[in-house]
């Protein structure tokens, strides 16, 4: 199992703040991921076409060739805002 | 890294901070420390022109606290500095509302002013908070979330 | 270049100031500046790995406050700040003791660092203040004036 | 009349806070008094071969080619260690 989690105005946007990806047996990377969820309809496809969209593997920023395995908790988020 | 050994130096809370208590933590019983410099950054009342009423802050939970946590360790690898301690607030916040604190001790004013601008450049770039505005637009009331300003991430490349 | 105009941003005085009280005036009423960098410098324990015991800071009166007016302009000239404060204590004072504040309100947190930073550089080389010690040095106690430091001539120097 | 001041370190190496300089007809430099100074005595001069004496007139620091005139307030002090 993958945990997915969005934030901010993308989790507006998706109307979506978490789910949960079955982990089968092919290696994904953070884009492969992200190709999934844009393949879900018309709006995700939008969304996800953002390309300013940052992504995190377990609490750590990466970009979209790091591999994700099971268990892993992975993020995606607008560009932060903070401070 | 140990998330234990930074248990002091980040707080993320919604309450409201005292400065001159984060100042005092950070002076306590430390001498060798000549040198403080302290950030703090608060909720300003207009933003590109429309008035702001209030600002809502979220955040990334466990995440938030290990990106401050690793911000920290670089200062520390690149400065001779002495203790740190960041605070950020989440929640609902209103005009003149702090939201950040900043505080580093040194040896050395430079180290201290040096690391201090880092942590916080580093912090407006990599640490997951987002925030979204409220504001008043010719009579109108609508919620923004705020886009990333490119100054500021050009600003944290010039620490690399 | 009227010193009224400066009566409230410089205070030479022998008494112990309060951060939080200075920070609060710097932010009252000033909901356009988000950003507020301070510096504090105290008395530390050690010089040159000698024992200091206690601190005389010795100025002169009028120029003391006419170079600091200067280097006040020339930091709002500089950088897009608001607000500005320092107050720099005189007499003897112990270890721990504070010595110097600095204080700079701006819209962007950038001009506040940089400015804050500026005004301690320029006071270090320009500002008629002189230090004494009084150090215990293997068991002996003796009184040294302090001598200047080049790196302190060659930090401000990089501004110019 | 010229009003002349020492501090810390000088003052101290001198014995002397203050003086009066009468001003006479002769146009005379920052560096000329120091020269004047100079002459009182081995003390005087000897502390006044330090190079890294400051000069400040009328509280704003300038270099020994600076012209004084009377009523002036002329300073000599070492560098300065404030902060």
């Amino acid at each position: 199992m993958i945990k997915i989690v969005f934030f901010a105005a993308l989790r507006e946007q998706l109307n979506c703040a978490k789910l949960s990806l079955a982990a089968d047996d092919n290696t994904k990377t953070v884009n492969d991921i992200k190709q999934l969820l844009s393949d879900k309809n018309e709006r995700w496809q939008q969304t996800f076409s953002n390309t300013s969209l940052l992504s995190a593997v377990n609490y750590d920023m990466v970009d979209g060739s790091h591999l994700v395995k099971s268990g892993d908790e992975v993020a995606f988020f607008p560009p932060v805002t903070g401070g | 890294m140990s998330n234990h050994s930074h248990l002091n130096e980040i707080s993320i809370q919604a309450a409201d901070f005292n400065l001159a208590d984060e100042v005092f933590l950070l002076e306590k019983h430390n001498v060798i420390d000549g040198a403080i410099v302290t950030f703090t950054g608060r909720v300003r009342n207009h933003n590109n022109g429309n008035s702001v009423t209030t600002l809502t802050l979220e955040h990334y939970p466990g995440m938030t606290e290990k990106s401050l946590a690793k911000i920290i360790i670089q200062a520390k690898e690149r400065w001779d500095i002495g203790r740190v301690k960041v605070i950020h607030r989440i929640g609902e916040l209103s005009i003149g509302d702090q939201i950040v604190f900043v505080g580093v001790t040194s040896k050395h004013r430079q180290d201290a002013f040096a690391a201090n601008e880092f942590i916080m450049d580093y912090l407006k770039v990599k640490a997951p908070f987002w925030k979204k505005e409220k504001v008043i637009d010719a009579g109108q009331a609508s919620e923004n979330w705020l886009a990333a300003k490119n100054s500021d991430t050009d600003k944290a490349e010039l620490w690399s």
